[in-house]
């Protein structure tokens, strides 16, 4: 399988078929054993850190951290298709936080939303 | 120093990497993997030109249109097993062994 | 649904959905400067969007990801923020010209200037999108734009010389004001070729839920919608050969335009301009809107959909609940909105590599179409159309800047 | 961003723009358009093609456009 183009940037959808965002990063685990894939990385500033590194490590300075980072171990991963599917609940996520903040605090607050 | 336990994958692409001898071999490209039992174990990477040039002919040469105008090139891309790379520094990748002269770079 | 009823309703969506203000406002300037002359721009738009449109359609339809999903899976996200700011560029100014076109039109009709009905009409787009669902959108704003087919028949009853209609079709070079010519050649490429069309149609084969078996259907549909699409703006320029050329009257303003139907309909001429006018645009805005608001969802992976309520896709309807009040006061700035149109349609043109180029490399990627990757004569026809579009944008949108 | 260097800087290599000359005849053309615009709205307007309300509106964006057209002229006539 190539990790680049079958697994980075492709959509990721929860057990309950919700888009969860796409895999902004994957890590790969040297330790123990063999190196693996050990998890998918959704959320915070890890596309930042793609897009430019030097922002995405001043925003981490700023901010103390990755921001709202999930990481979704590898063995949740069910199905690599079209999209990838995972066991995973999306709703208490961090990866959907800023989509909630936006529904309680702008959407939600609009009549008829 | 030891190689970290984890690193990035979207990080590691692009990398420019250096074999043994210190020259330059290419950029990578992409990490192949292969299921072994529950896990993903990672068996190759795939490097390609490290130029901006070489890059812009290898992207064009999706396209039939610029193939059949003479105006891409197909790449020179090397398989390297996993195991020959050394991350003891993750921003610095290097091979074990040196490849200039092609010795055990496959075409892919 | 019967193959048979979505084929009319797909032509319907072509023909209605074709003319805005960006194809109104350059087809009237090109009639009146230059007459038949630059009807070949017209054909050459034509049939580049026929095909861009039907390949966004069967990339839904064989590898179900949408044209902006496909291009973050495929090339990443450095490379896929080009595209996706430029469409996002151009698709904001040409919201805002759609917007202004509607306001417009009221202001024809009502004496009112068009600055104060910037607000009420990006409220009342924004509610649609709020409240309506895809079909409504698509279907029911292209139903009302067959309106616009009364610049056909307006240019019927003009008797326009079918010989000179026809030697338009071979381009050829101007007495006077060669550089105008191209400006305005290139403007009309991009008012037809609107990454806007292919982007919005490929969301929608996906929130239709196409699979092969509407690849038939997609092919006539692309090819007989864009055609017909086609004509009206070819009526449009024969009705300002005709009534604007043939006086030596050039399009400055807007209120020069509801002339080319009032000279050969009367009042009712009057009248259908104005309707076109405002069905046209606001139809084109609510697609335009909602394209803004597929790309940025369906390329960041956020859940999106016009058929779920907005609070189920938050910033998915947040993108649009920006996006049309900040066109909206664009328009109440009182910008000159037909200089805003025809720059914006420059625009398009000189990104239109940027904006098809990746998609015909997934075009050509059996990854996502299998034994359905592109033919030859599609790749070049697109790529020579793009090519040339941009680079005579690139040569005449500066000389155009100086000149004014 | 390519484009938009190449585009600047093209922008800078035409710098001076069209001559006196050419301005003069574009505002004469526009002045001549612009007087085409009013008898053809005054027509519609007497076969009542058209509201009075809009006729209206084309008389004020005429002379908008031809006070604009006076203006250029005279200027580029100074150079």
């Amino acid at each position: 399988m190539e990790l680049g183009r079958e697994v980075l940037d492709q959509q990721v959808i929860d057990a309950r078929g919700i888009h969860m965002g796409k895999v902004d990063g994957v890590i790969l685990s040297l330790g123990d054993g063999p190196a693996r894939v050990s998890a998918l990385v959704i959320g915070g500033t890890t596309l930042l850190w793609r897009i430019h590194a030097g922002l995405a490590r001043w925003v981490e300075r700023r901010r103390g951290g990755q921001g709202h980072v999930d990481r979704i171990p590898w063995d949740q991963v069910m199905k690599i298709g079209v999209d990838i599917k995972v066991n995973f609940e999306a709703e208490r996520s961090p990866a959907l936080h800023w989509e909630r903040w936006v529904r309680d605090r702008i959407i939600g607050r609009i009549p008829g939303a | 120093m030891s190689a970290p336990q984890e690193i990035r994958l979207e990080r590691l692409l692009g990398k420019l990497v250096l074999d043994a001898a210190g020259w330059p071999v290419g950029r990578i490209e992409e990490v192949l993997a292969q299921p072994e039992g529950d896990a993903y174990l990672l068996t190759h990477v795939v490097i390609g030109p490290d130029s901006r040039l070489a890059q812009w002919l290898a992207a064009a040469h999706q396209l039939p249109t610029l193939r059949a105008l003479g105006l891409s090139r197909r790449p020179s891309i090397r398989k390297v097993p996993w195991t020959w790379l050394d991350l003891t520094d993750p921003d610095k990748p290097r091979l074990h062994r040196a490849v200039l002269g092609d010795q055990g770079g496959a075409a892919h | 649904m019967s193959k048979l009823l979505e084929i009319a309703l797909g032509l319907v969506t072509g023909i209605g959905g074709f003319l805005e203000a960006g194809s109104l406002a350059t087809a009237a300037q090109a009639g009146a400067a230059f007459g038949f002359q630059l009807i070949w721009a017209i054909a050459l738009g034509t049939i580049a969007i026929a095909v861009l449109v039907e390949m966004g359609g069967r990339l839904a339809a064989v590898s179900q990801h949408t044209l902006p999903d496909a291009m973050r899976e495929r090339f990443g996200i450095r490379f896929f923020l080009v595209p996706l700011v430029a469409v996002v560029v151009v698709s904001f100014l040409v919201l805002a010209s759609e917007v202004g076109g509607v306001c417009l039109a009221l202001q024809f009709t009502t004496g009112i200037s068009f600055r104060w009905w910037a607000v009420p009409v990006a409220v009342a787009l924004w509610l649609f999108l709020w409240k309506g669902t895809f079909g409504m959108v698509e279907k029911g704003a292209s139903m009302l734009g067959l309106v616009t087919l009364s610049f056909v028949v307006g240019a019927l009853k003009l008797h326009p010389p079918l010989a000179d209609v026809g030697a338009g079709l071979v381009p050829s070079l101007p007495a006077h004001d060669t550089a105008q010519y191209w400006f305005m050649g290139v403007s009309i490429l991009g008012a037809s070729v609107s990454p806007y069309l292919f982007y919005f149609y490929s969301a929608g084969a996906v929130e239709d839920g196409w699979d092969e078996s509407y690849l038939g259907i997609n092919r006539v549909v692309a090819g007989l919608g864009m055609t017909f699409g086609g004509t009206i703006a070819v009526a449009v320029v024969a009705c300002a050969t005709l009534v604007l050329h043939s006086l030596g009257i050039q399009v400055d303003r807007y209120e020069q335009l509801p002339l080319l139907l009032s000279v050969p309909l009367g009042l009712w001429g009057f009248r259908l301009f104005a309707a076109s006018l405002a069905i046209a645009c606001f139809g084109a805005a609510l697609e335009i809107a909602l394209q803004l608001a597929y790309l940025v969802a369906q390329g960041f992976g956020w859940r999106w959909g016009e058929n779920v309520r907005p609070r189920e896709a938050a910033r998915f309807a947040l993108v649009y609940t920006v996006a049309l009040p900040l066109a909206g006061l664009l328009i109440v700035t009182g910008v000159d909105v037909l200089k805003l149109t025809i720059f914006s349609m420059a625009l398009t043109a000189l990104s239109l590599p940027v904006t098809v180029v990746p998609l015909l490399v997934l075009m050509n990627d059996p990854d996502y179409l299998g034994d359905r990757t592109n033919g030859w004569l599609s790749n070049g026809a697109v790529l020579a159309v793009c090519v040339l579009a941009c680079v005579v944008a690139l040569v005449t949108i500066p000389l155009k800047i100086m000149g004014s | 961003m390519r484009a938009a260097s190449l585009l600047i800087g093209s922008a800078l290599l035409t710098g001076c723009g069209p001559s006196a000359s050419a301005k003069v005849e574009k505002a004469t053309i526009a002045l001549r358009s612009w007087k085409s615009t009013l008898w053809l709205a005054e027509q519609e307007e007497g076969r009542g093609a058209i509201p009075a309300k809009f006729a209206e509106q084309v008389r004020r964006a005429a002379e908008e456009e031809q006070d604009k057209a006076r203006a250029e002229r005279r200027k580029a006539a100074a150079e």
